[in-house]
């Protein structure tokens, strides 16, 4: 049982991923049921081996392609950490996107590749070598590409074409780091950093940034995030889908795996790298919030905003306190769930009433209400109001920032929130306070988009206000940290 | 020492063979150049086989086996110049039919 | 006086190859070439190589100039004999003296002579001329496979025909003049030709001969029949023609099964068996040849056309 | 050894009755012989994966009288990967050279041509003969020249007459070499000929029979007769051009350098080589962005893809061959021989049938066709994975074990090569593949068998499969592999 749980995990969504793509266009009702029974499958495994896991059952599976070339899959904190995330927003993206889509064209492929792009995301989640994730890092990358050009017109094509730009010549930084790396340490296992000691200090910094480069295409990170906002051309579920499960969080759980499992916190220090690593992520947390505020549309506001979001997991690597990590970590989830309800919310807008800019939303509060509060919700989330998730997370990273000894991170934080506020808050004032245009057609009667908001939206609040709880995201954050990384 | 006659003639043949593919864009003339090449080959070859104290035979067996290869060749090649003139009234590969 | 003899034929052999590359003309260039192949084949004499003057004689002197002579004749018909003259070309100069320079190197730093030891094989051969030992015996593969060129390159000739010349008779149609030269000729050569082919094929077991070279000459015949109108243009829709052409290569094959099967591996002949074994598929492999060689000169099937 | 000569009779057999027999039989047994081929090179490999490599000594004489054939790991396998490449070429050719469509010539002659390829294919793979080995060059020569002339247009006369002047340049210079290095040691067997007392001549020899070669495989800055050729051709004669016979002479260069005279192998010739090969990849892939045609992008990323694998020679070369890492860049070199192999093969029959079902092949024409064949779509774009290196295709093995060596020999220049090579493909296949993918369909298509549509992407599937699963064909690469050094990295 020990090496198929792993395996077992990729299947629930590689099976349906390979089934649908031969299905006749109009199967609706047996593709429904293969993607949603796919995705409460995984969900019910991941529950069985969460409790496997806490009665100290270990997992690893390994297939070896070539000497030094091993898919090695193996189960630990961090990695559960993600996959529950992953698994529980696949369910909801999934009956959000039966319900977007309907009986719109091409369905047979866009679920096709929506599966795999599940299935690469469980993988790099999984992955026990740095070899193993590229792959899967890769596989990501090819089988997201279909997604943002699903809709064919120009603004998808330009928009994949973009995405492929960005994409590939990261990857590409990627795989010069790993092999680099390796070609010094042999093959790397995220079990047993490597020993980095004999090696020269300036190549061990070239191949830190070239990592990052690697990653940081995917993470969103300035000047590497261009591919972001553009990529919204994509159907809403693919937004997000790539904003809160799979590619942008691929890129900052990368990060993450790099700085404490490749390199180790101490060695990022001894380099000299974690400061300038940090300001990045600082920089990119404020020019993504000041970007996010001249755009008019919803969907490119909500994109700059995630480009700024995810850099707050960047920053908790790069402190290398505990304090700090627990709080990157934590917005793994958080920034998760407040993303994909504000994604949700947004579809909802532009589906059912034909909104896709800012003063479109006046006075929608009052005419679609539980779309309304959802969005609400998120985004109150997002600006770090207590008791929500978003809050939690800055909470911690700013204690992180203080034990790491760098105040300034403080001020990055304070001015994102500001930020935060200013581009959330004439969203919610035009919501609710202002008058609705007299004769917008709108109506919200449609569970299949409206529950998976409202579930994601309690979930704001619920991981916020049971924050100590130790089976919330913090607890399971805390864990991570202080038995896998601690000091 | 006659042998090193017939060595330095097949090397010449072959120096001349090489000039004519290079320089000449008639395609029968290089076929034939390619000829050139091939027997000045076999004559050095032939030269060198009849160094021991008996003729090798050997030498000569691969010899003939490369006059044959050579002329299924030749045929083939002359087939396609005849089809090439047939088809675009040269002689001559397309973008060399201006040169030389 | 030998070595005297020597330096002027290869003089003269050089004289000619230049003619042949730098002449004026391609029908002169082509008439050179067939005097330099003969000449050749008189430098293979006196080599002592018997059986590759017999070669380059019959099929690179004889066959190849034909060949060319016939191609020359389309190509002014087609208005494509004309060549632009030969101008000086420095880097091909260059580059054909650095070949022969570097050949002529490679001559005088050569080592020793290596020549494998034949003499406890020969006698297993079947066969006491050790050209035809090496040829059917010892690399029997290389000429079988020589054989499968041949073909192939006829296949590939046939491709360059017409779709709508396909069912025509092979080649361009010759009409002798009854009663004339051609006419007596085809009658009187085809029996003399065909005696010396068969007696090159059955001399070469033992002495110079053998299927390549039995097999031009019994091509030439039967050029000339064809020319002469005594044997009607083939056509490749009839199957006598087409399994006279596989027949030679299948029998060889088929004994190199048979040896795969009965003796020790494929392609071996038991020296008990050799020399019939050899005469056999040499036999087979000659008429083949020679069927092939006469297609492969007379060209696709040509209804005389133009396409451009 | 029964399984070896099969591999090698029964293509002949079944070509030489393709000749002979009357148009009816024609097509069944061509398609005979190319099951019974095929089963025989899985059998060669399965006996080779059991016994280890196979040495035959034809008619009972060793070398240096006779020939000695030998079927090594790497020979076997191009052997399988020639085996399914051919099958399915017979599958497409079903089809597309069909009497009725093709018409009675090209019918006639494609099956004969197409055997003694084969045949003359797998002669090439396990000969250790020199001679041999030009003669078995010299049948792959005129029966791909004749391929590239069958469809008759004067375009494709053209390009065949050029490449066939290549290729019978390439043919001499290696005879040229051949000659000498019997002239000296009075063997033609590259067993023995590894054995040798070395004299000054063999660097010439050596010299000669590699410039030969590399105008045979198309190296840059001899490529230019290949995409002239290789899109001139029907769709399933350009899938055996590109896809293997390359490989012939590629395997020929690789028998001389690493096993007949490794000891000639300077770091300069390595370096020369590997160069030519850079050159090559970025060369054939600016070219293929050029290109309006599908077939002739393909054809120039044939150029491109080649380039790769010469790679190897500095990776796994010379003083090298017995460095730690030289089997893991030697193995990656071969993974790409077969990989290519494949991938390649898939892209032109998908190309043969975009001109089957719309009759052109350029860019403007093939919009959106994925839509009305999307297996054939599909297949496009699981080859194009290969092609690109990504993974988990043969082509990324192929890079990973490379850029594994180029780093850890210290010439990490050469991963340059493999991760720039690897963009410019993205780069210049975007284009066919967001015009197959396209939304609107330009030219209507005519249907086309579902059989046929299957055919490629089976064969992209496998060059998928074979980085999927690279353990057993790492191993049986490994097999009678010369410089036996420790085992990988």
């Amino acid at each position: 049982m020990t090496t198929t749980l792993p395996v077992l995990l990729l299947l629930p969504s590689l099976v349906p991923a390979a089934v649908t793509f031969f299905l006749p266009q109009d199967s609706h009702a047996l593709r429904n049921i293969l993607q949603l029974g796919g995705a409460v499958l995984k969900l019910g495994l991941i529950v069985w081996m969460l409790v496997a896991v806490a009665t100290g059952a270990t997992y690893e599976a390994e297939f070896p392609l070539a000497p030094g070339l091993v898919i090695l899959l193996r189960i630990d904190a961090l990695a559960l950490l993600f996959i529950s995330l992953s698994a529980t927003l696949w369910l909801l993206t999934t009956i959000y996107a039966i319900a977007y889509f309907g009986t719109k064209a091409e369905l047979s492929r866009f679920f096709g590749f929506f599966s795999l792009c599940v299935a690469a995301t469980t993988g790099l989640a999984l992955s026990g070598s740095l070899i193993s994730f590229f792959i899967f890092f890769e596989l990501l990358t090819l089988s997201t590409w279909p997604l943002v050009a699903h809709k064919q017109d120009k603004p998808s094509l330009a928009a994949a074409r973009v995405y492929f730009t960005y994409a590939l010549p990261g990857s590409a930084a990627l795989l010069w780091a790993i092999i680099w790396l390796e070609s010094a340490t042999g093959p790397v296992l995220f079990t047993e950093p490597p020993d980095l000691s004999g090696l020269d200090p300036a190549a061990l910094r070239a191949i830190f940034a070239l990592f990052i480069i690697g990653v940081g295409v995917k993470a969103g990170l300035v000047p590497l995030h261009g591919w972001l906002p553009a990529a919204m051309a994509a159907p809403a579920p693919v937004s997000a889908l790539l904003h809160a499960v799979a590619v942008v969080k691929a890129g900052a759980f990368g990060v993450v795996r790099i700085v404490y499992d490749v390199f180790g916190a101490e060695n990022m220090t001894a380099l000299g790298v974690g400061v300038p690593l940090a300001i990045v992520a600082s920089v990119t947390i404020v020019w993504g919030s000041v970007r996010a505020l001249q755009q008019d549309e919803i969907k490119k506001r909500l994109a700059f905003s995630t480009v700024s979001q995810v850099s707050y997991i960047v920053l908790g690597a790069a402190l290398a306190s505990p304090l700090a990590m627990i709080g990157g970590l934590v917005h793994l989830v958080h920034q998760g769930l407040m993303k994909i309800t504000l994604f949700f919310c947004a579809g909802i807008y532009d589906e059912r009433a034909g909104i896709k800019r800012i003063n479109g939303l006046n006075g929608m509060g009052k005419r679609m209400p539980w779309t309304s509060a959802c969005f609400s919700l998120g985004a109150m989330g997002m600006i770090g109001l207590p008791p929500l998730a978003g809050f939690v997370s800055k909470f911690y990273l700013g204690l992180g920032a203080i034990e790491a000894g760098a105040p300034w991170v403080l001020a990055v934080l304070l001015a994102s929130t500001l930020l935060n506020a200013a581009y959330f808050l004439p969203l919610l004032y035009r919501l609710w306070f202002l008058p609705c245009a007299a004769n917008t057609k709108c109506d919200e009667r449609a569970p299949g988009l409206v529950l998976p908001a409202v579930v994601t939206a309690t979930a704001t609040m619920g991981v916020g206000l049971l924050a100590a709880s130790p089976i919330s995201p913090l607890g399971w954050a805390t864990l991570i940290v202080t038995q896998g990384y601690g000091p | 020492m006659s042998l090193t006659v017939f060595a330095m003639t097949g090397a010449t043949l072959v120096g001349l063979g090489v000039y004519g593919l290079l320089a000449r864009v008639h395609m029968l003339r290089r076929i034939m150049a390619f000829n050139l090449i091939g027997s000045g080959l076999f004559l050095f070859f032939g030269a060198a086989g009849a160094r021991g104290a008996a003729l090798d035979p050997i030498p000569q067996a691969l010899i003939i086996t490369g006059i044959v290869v050579a002329l299924a060749a030749s045929a083939l090649a002359v087939g396609l110049v005849v089809a090439l003139a047939r088809s675009s009234g040269t002689a001559c590969l397309p973008d060399e039919a201006g040169d030389t | 006086m030998s070595l005297v003899l020597d330096i002027a034929l290869c003089a003269l052999i050089l004289g000619v190859g230049l003619a042949t590359v730098a002449g004026h003309g391609v029908f002169r260039a082509v008439i050179f070439f067939i005097t330099y192949g003969l000449l050749l084949a008189i430098g293979w004499a006196r080599l002592g190589a018997y059986d590759v003057a017999l070669a380059e004689a019959a099929i690179s002197a004889g066959l190849t100039g034909v060949l060319l002579l016939a191609a020359h004749g389309r190509l002014r018909r087609l208005s494509a004999a004309e060549e632009a003259p030969l101008r000086r070309n420095l880097p091909a100069a260059l580059i054909a003296t650095g070949v022969a320079l570097a050949l002529g190197w490679a001559w005088f730093a050569l080592p020793d002579p290596a020549a494998p030891d034949l003499t406890a094989a020969l006698p297993q051969s079947g066969v006491g001329n050790p050209v035809t030992a090496v040829l059917l015996n010892f690399r029997a593969w290389d000429t079988l496979l020589e054989a499968i060129i041949l073909l192939a390159a006829l296949i590939g000739l046939w491709m360059l025909a017409r779709d709508r010349a396909w069912n025509e008779p092979l080649g361009l149609q010759y009409h002798a003049r009854a009663g004339g030269v051609m006419a007596s000729f085809g009658r009187v050569l085809p029996p003399i030709g065909l005696i010396f082919g068969v007696y090159l094929v059955w001399a070469g077991a033992e002495t110079t001969g053998g299927a390549f070279q039995g097999g031009t000459v019994l091509a030439a015949v039967c050029l000339v029949s064809l020319m002469a109108g005594v044997l009607p243009a083939p056509r490749i829709a009839q199957t006598a023609w087409r399994a006279a052409l596989v027949f030679g290569p299948g029998v060889f094959l088929l004994s190199g099964v048979a040896g795969a099967i009965f003796a020790q591996g494929f392609l071996a002949l038991p020296p008990a068996l050799a020399k019939p074994a050899i005469v056999t598929i040499e036999a087979a492999l000659t008429l083949s040849i020679a069927v092939t060689l006469v297609l492969l000169v007379i060209g696709p099937p040509d209804d005389g056309g133009q396409d451009a | 050894m029964t399984a070896l000569i099969s591999g090698l009779v029964l293509p002949l057999l079944a070509a030489l009755a393709a000749i002979a027999l009357p148009a009816r039989a024609r097509l069944p047994v061509a398609l005979l012989g190319v099951g019974l081929t095929l089963a025989a090179s899985i059998w060669l490999a399965i006996s080779v994966w059991t016994n280890g490599a196979i040495t035959v000594s034809l008619g009972g004489w060793q070398p240096p009288i006779g020939i000695a054939l030998r079927a090594d790991g790497l020979g076997a396998a191009l052997g399988v990967m020639t085996a399914l490449v051919m099958a399915a070429v017979a599958l497409a050719a079903r089809h597309e050279m069909e009497p009725l469509v093709a018409g009675p010539r090209t019918s006639f002659g494609f099956w004969p041509l197409m055997l003694l390829l084969w045949a003359a294919l797998n002669a090439v793979f396990v000969s250790r003969d020199l001679f041999n080995l030009y003669v078995g060059l010299e049948l792959i020569t005129l029966t791909a020249v004749a391929l590239v002339a069958i469809s008759g247009k004067a375009e494709a006369i053209a390009a065949a007459l050029r490449y066939l002047l290549f290729a019978l340049a390439g043919s001499l210079l290696y005879l040229a070499g051949v000659v000498l290095s019997y002239a000296a040691h009075g063997t033609l067997d590259i067993s023995l000929l590894a054995a040798r007392t070395a004299v000054p001549g063999d660097a010439l020899a050596l010299g000669l029979m590699t410039a030969g070669l590399l105008v045979k495989t198309a190296l840059f800055p001899f490529h230019v007769w290949l995409p002239p050729a290789h899109s001139a051709a029907p769709a399933p004669a350009s899938a055996m051009l590109s896809a293997l016979v390359p490989k012939a002479s590629l395997l020929i260069l690789l028998r001389l350098w690493f096993e007949a005279m490794p000891e000639l192998a300077t770091p300069v010739a390595l370096f020369t080589l590997a160069g030519l090969g850079a050159l090559a990849v970025i060369w054939g892939g600016v070219l293929a962005l050029l290109q309006a045609r599908l077939k002739l992008i393909v054809a120039y990323s044939t150029v491109a893809q080649l380039g790769y694998i010469f790679l190897v020679f500095p990776l796994a070369g010379g003083d090298g061959a017995a460095q730690p890492w030289a089997a893991g860049a030697w193995t990656g070199a071969m993974f790409q021989m077969l990989g290519h192999g494949l991938a390649k093969a898939a892209m032109f029959l998908a190309a043969g049938i975009y001109i089957a079902a719309v009759g052109s092949d350029r860019l403007s024409d093939v919009r959106g066709l994925a839509r009305a064949l999307p297996m054939t779509g599909f297949a496009f774009a699981l080859a194009s994975i290969t092609l690109l290196g990504l993974p988990p295709s043969a082509g990324f093995t192929a890079k990973y074990l490379l850029m594994t060596g180029a780093f850890a020999s210290g010439q990490w220049a050469w991963a340059f090569v493999l991760v720039g090579g690897g963009l410019l493909a993205a780069a210049y296949l975007y284009r066919p593949l967001t015009a197959i993918f396209a939304r609107e369909i330009a030219v209507t298509p005519r249907p086309i068998p579902w059989g046929w549509q299957a055919v490629p992407l089976v064969l992209a599937m496998l060059s998928v499969a074979l980085g999927l699963l690279s353990s057993v064909p790492f191993d049986f690469l490994q097999i009678g592999r010369p410089d036996q050094a420790a085992e990988g990295l």
